[in-house]
């Protein structure tokens, strides 16, 4: 028996607007759960006064800048380098084996988990190089972890650019540079940018990297060589060993908000830029 | 029989939201015999083409009045089956389209689509089909091969097949060559003079000389009106409307 | 016949390679200045692969090589000490399908005087100006110039492309790579309109589909097949007295 | 691949076949009237003629609406401005029937002048001149064609030799004047219809050679027509 296809189009559609509906529920539930239990903990006290009794009461402005500055120096050191490389694998390179080889190295990279990351920068960067639990250290090893997002996003996003345009710039007498400078790059930035903010994103939400290599001090840092605390190492903390509930929940709260300002901020630059450009 | 009007436009208003692409176009497409529409670009005759088969239903913001009558019946009339409609009036897109899947799996998607199981009859169909687009005795061995293999012009002949598939009486063919070189394009120019003496085609082109080439009506559209419209043989010898004249002749701005 | 117009463009047993396959077999062709050259022929005839080679545009594509030589001005174009950059500068192109950059309709026009350094911005008006001008789309965007050059119609994008060619002040010779195959009668008489005066200034090299366009514009046509380069001459030879046998049947649409 | 266009190229030559046929025709029973006085034959071919003017309407239409339709190109463009111009000059010589025929009205009116010789030599020539120049032009036949150009110079010194004798009967005797001039003029009437055969065959050898041969036209053009 053949069901009619109108009747397989009605169940289509019910089926489908289902699964949307229940990711949608899921992701607000966490959201609004969150919220609902941290929003109230915070204040203006609470983001800029240091916390006090290893957090059980105070406020999390280390933390707070901590979390700012990490994720900042590692896409510091991982876009110039992420997309210097993505540049060199795309436009300068052609297909052969050696890249194809480096594109499945950096896959690989991606996939590994997080704590193998933070074993190898406590071990090079802190150990071996005596750099101690720091900031750099932390911000090198998140680099690292980060890169391979970063390169395969440009690289996927230089590619998207069409070869006609590079076509039509080096037949106006562009060198390779002077095309990928004003050609490319800008149109791939839209790309790039995902890639940024997707790098920016794990590095915000990393805990186990900067434990390991950026330490957990509650201070502010005053150099490079301090060591930090990120909000969510702080929450980390706080939950697990039960300093303060109520203090994490809030901490939590903090993190999603700044994830979602600076998620903000990139798209509505990047429309400005695209906007711009396409008047 | 034949000379009876297959589809029957008349006083046909579009809207794409506030723009008016189509003002009050007439049009009579006779069965069996090609019927071709040309214009500059922006003139309406794509437009025109889509509302036969309801393909504009998919634009958001789609405003149609006045009556299309397929056969008599107005396709525009509610409780019309679209699904149905789309299988009687089918459709060959600019670009070849074929599925990324085998030769045989294309041309059988519509037979399987519309629920036929029996192997033997889709095999027959699908030998028909591929026989009726003069694509048999070049792929009969390769019929696994994909699709997407294929030259343009052999590409395109398997849109025509696959379509030939699901036994439409009207063909739509939406600049089906633009993408060809002459010579694959003079293949489908063929075929589709063959194929007329099964089915109706409408054809929209940017090649006049292919309307002149191939149809036996043409329809002249400027700016959403339907200037002139008559045997081919007419526009292109002796045009009544002087807008026309100087189309055909190359005399344009 | 070439005797009154000097020679722009030699190509002497020109081949192009990509890989194992010979795209090009040996092209000998003399192109003169201050006229169209039309090239037919069908798919795969070369007659891209050849426009290509004129500004270099092939040496993107991997495993290519040629073999012979291509004059510019007496010049060897593939000799080492050639500068390619230089080379399209002198040897502008127009492709298939409009390529608008992303940019504004200005930015487009001036792209090509801007890397050749042109840094004065009333200079770069006038040049926009009169490119666009000559491609005959001035006064379908003069009071809009700051719009992206992405929202113009296919024609006017075609149109701005011909003008972002025009702009380049190093410009000698203009290939055309189809450039109608996608436009509207209108369009394309607007873009032939414009080539026929610009052959007063400039080498045109006009590869086409169309063989009534080679036939409308072209002052000689040359047919090639399969690598080959068949026949060239007056364009009114090709098309009523064509020599060889192929060259009728391709005029006449009996090829194949 | 068979193509339509083709198809209608065929049509066109079929159709000048026809025409052709018809014109031949026109010229036996013309001459018929005139050396065997048979009056009977007159009517058709006055008939033939009017059939003969249609034909030529419609190839011109066919001719123009493959132009404009197909705007053929190179070897099919000479053919179809061939077929015009063959057309119009079967036309003409179907005219010239018409003209010996009324000759031969007024001739029957009086007793024949003398036997005939010269003139039915002419007519067979000229009829065979129209038959094989369609058929070199319909089979692009080149050889043919040149081959009934010679044959034009024969007519030409036919039409002399009569000229000479009729003058000599009509200086011998006033009478015979009316007729004699009749006669001239039917011979004059065949060399014409020499020479749009001959116009044919210059045709033929343009459509298939591209090479324009009128005038000696070939020193200075190569493909003008």
């Amino acid at each position: 028996m053949r069901i009619p296809p109108k009747y397989t189009q009605a169940l289509a559609v019910t089926v489908l607007g289902a699964a949307t509906v229940f990711t949608v529920v899921v992701l607000v539930f966490i959201i609004v759960f969150v919220l609902s239990k941290g929003l109230p903990g915070i204040n203006g006290e609470f983001l800029f006064s240091a916390p006090k009794d290893m957090g059980r009461a105070g406020g999390i402005f280390p933390t707070l800048v901590g979390t700012v500055l990490l994720p900042l120096m590692a896409i510091a050191i991982a876009l110039p380098l992420g997309v210097g490389t993505a540049v060199y694998l795309t436009e300068y390179t052609r297909e052969t084996r050696l890249t194809q080889v480096l594109r499945f190295g950096t896959d690989c990279l991606a996939g590994i988990p997080s704590i193998l990351f933070g074993l190898f920068g406590f071990i090079f960067f802190v150990v071996m190089l005596k750099m101690g639990w720091c900031l750099l250290s932390g911000g090198l090893t998140l680099a690292i972890m980060v890169l391979p997002t970063i390169i395969r996003t440009s690289e996927e996003a230089i590619r998207a650019v069409p070869n006609s345009y590079r076509e039509v710039s080096f037949s106006l007498g562009a060198t390779r540079w002077e095309t990928v400078l004003k050609v490319v790059l800008p149109n791939a930035l839209p790309g790039i940018v995902t890639g940024v903010m997707l790098g920016i994103g794990r590095s915000i939400g990393e805990t186990a990297a900067v434990i390991f290599t950026a330490g957990s001090a509650l201070r502010m840092p005053a150099s490079a060589f301090d060591s930090v605390r990120t909000m969510s190492v702080h929450f980390y903390i706080l939950a697990r060993e039960g300093i303060s509930n109520e203090k994490a929940y809030a901490t939590a709260a903090v993190l999603i908000i700044s994830v979602l300002l600076v998620n903000l901020a990139a798209y509505s630059m990047m429309h400005r830029f695209i906007a711009r450009r396409s008047r | 029989m034949s000379t009876d009007p297959v589809i029957s436009v008349s006083a046909l208003d579009l809207y794409y939201g506030e723009f008016h692409a189509l003002k009050q176009v007439p049009m009579e497409v006779k069965g069996r015999h090609i019927t071709a529409l040309i214009g500059p670009s922006g003139c309406g005759k794509s437009t025109l083409l889509r509302t036969l088969n309801r393909m504009n239903d998919l634009i958001t913001g789609v405003r149609v009045s006045g009556s299309i009558l397929l056969e008599g019946r107005d396709i525009y009339a509610p409780g019309t089956d679209v699904c149905l409609l789309r299988k009687r009036v089918g459709m060959v897109f600019q670009r070849p389209n074929p599925f990324p899947l085998s030769i045989y799996d294309n041309v059988a998607f519509g037979l399987r689509v519309a629920g036929l199981r029996d192997g033997h009859a889709v095999e027959e169909i699908v030998e028909r089909s591929l026989k009726a687009a003069w694509l048999w005795d070049q792929l009969k061995d390769k019929l696994n091969q994909s699709a997407l293999e294929l030259p343009l012009d052999q590409q395109q002949r398997l849109c025509v097949a696959r379509l030939l598939a699901v036994e439409p009486e009207v063909i739509l063919m939406d600049e089906p060559c633009s993408a060809l070189d002459p010579i694959a394009t003079a293949r489908i120019e063929e075929l589709m003079l063959d194929l007329k003496a099964k089915y109706t085609i409408v054809i929209v082109t940017h090649n006049m000389q292919q309307a002149a080439r191939i149809s036996d009506y043409s329809g002249y559209m400027l700016l959403g009106e339907m200037i002139e419209f008559g045997a081919t043989a007419g526009i292109f010898t002796s045009p009544k409307d002087k807008r026309t004249q100087d189309y055909v002749s190359g005399r344009y701005g | 016949m070439n005797a009154e117009w000097a020679i722009k463009i030699a190509a002497h047993d020109f081949r192009v390679f990509h890989g194992q396959e010979e795209s090009l077999r040996g092209i000998t062709l003399n192109i003169p200045a201050n006229r169209i050259l039309g090239v037919i022929g069908p798919s795969g005839s070369g007659k891209t692969t050849f426009l290509r080679a004129l500004n270099r545009l092939n040496d993107l594509a991997p495993a290519t090589h040629i073999d012979g030589q291509v004059l510019l001005d007496g010049q060897d174009i593939y000799h080492p000490s050639f500068n390619v950059v230089t080379l399209r500068k002198r040897v502008g192109m127009l492709f298939a399908l409009p390529v608008a950059l992303p940019m504004s309709i200005f930015e487009n026009v001036v792209y090509g005087p801007r890397l050749s350094g042109v840094r004065n911005r009333k200079r770069l008006e006038e040049i926009v100006e009169t490119s666009l001008k000559a491609a005959f789309l001035w006064d379908e965007v003069k009071d809009r110039l700051t719009m992206s050059g992405l929202r113009l119609s296919g024609g006017q994008q075609q149109r701005l492309c011909l003008a972002r060619v025009l702009a380049m002040e190093e410009l000698e010779v203009i290939l055309l790579d189809e450039p109608c195959s996608g436009l509207d009668p209108i369009s394309t008489a607007k873009i032939e309109e414009a080539l026929t005066i610009l052959k007063a200034k400039y080498t045109i090299i006009l590869v086409t589909n169309n063989t009534k366009q080679a036939a409308r514009v072209a002052d000689e046509t040359a047919f090639f097949l399969m690598g080959d380069m068949v026949e060239h001459g007056p364009t009114e030879k090709i098309f009523t007295v064509p020599d060889d046998q192929r060259t009728n049947d391709y005029v006449t649409g009996r090829f194949g | 691949m068979e193509r339509h266009f083709d198809e209608n190229l065929q049509a066109l030559k079929y159709h000048l076949m026809k025409m052709s046929a018809m014109a031949e025709v026109m010229i036996a029973d013309a001459i018929k009237a005139v050396v065997e006085r048979n009056e009977a034959v007159i009517p058709g071919v006055y008939q033939r003629e009017e059939q003969v003017n249609h034909m030529q309407v419609e190839i011109d239409e066919t001719c123009l609406k493959l132009i404009a339709l197909h705007q053929p190109a190179a070897g099919d463009l000479r053919f179809i401005l061939g077929a015009a111009k063959a057309n119009a000059e079967l036309e003409r010589l179907a005219d010239e029937s018409i003209n010996i025929v009324q000759r031969a009205q007024s001739l029957l009116k009086e007793p024949p002048l003398k036997p005939f010789e010269i003139i039915p030599e002419m007519a067979m020539i000229a009829r065979g001149m129209v038959r094989d120049s369609l058929h070199a032009f319909v089979n692009r036949n080149v050889d043919l064609a040149r081959e009934v150009l010679l044959r034009d110079d024969r007519l030409d010194d036919l039409k002399e030799d009569i000229a000479q004798e009729l003058t000599e009967y009509m200086t011998r005797d006033s009478a015979s004047v009316a007729r004699a001039l009749n006669l001239l003029l039917v011979s004059r009437y065949l060399e014409r219809i020499g020479d749009h055969a001959t116009n044919i065959s210059e045709v033929t050898i343009f459509v298939v050679e591209g090479r324009d041969v009128r005038h000696h036209a070939d020193q200075k053009s190569e493909f003008r027509i």
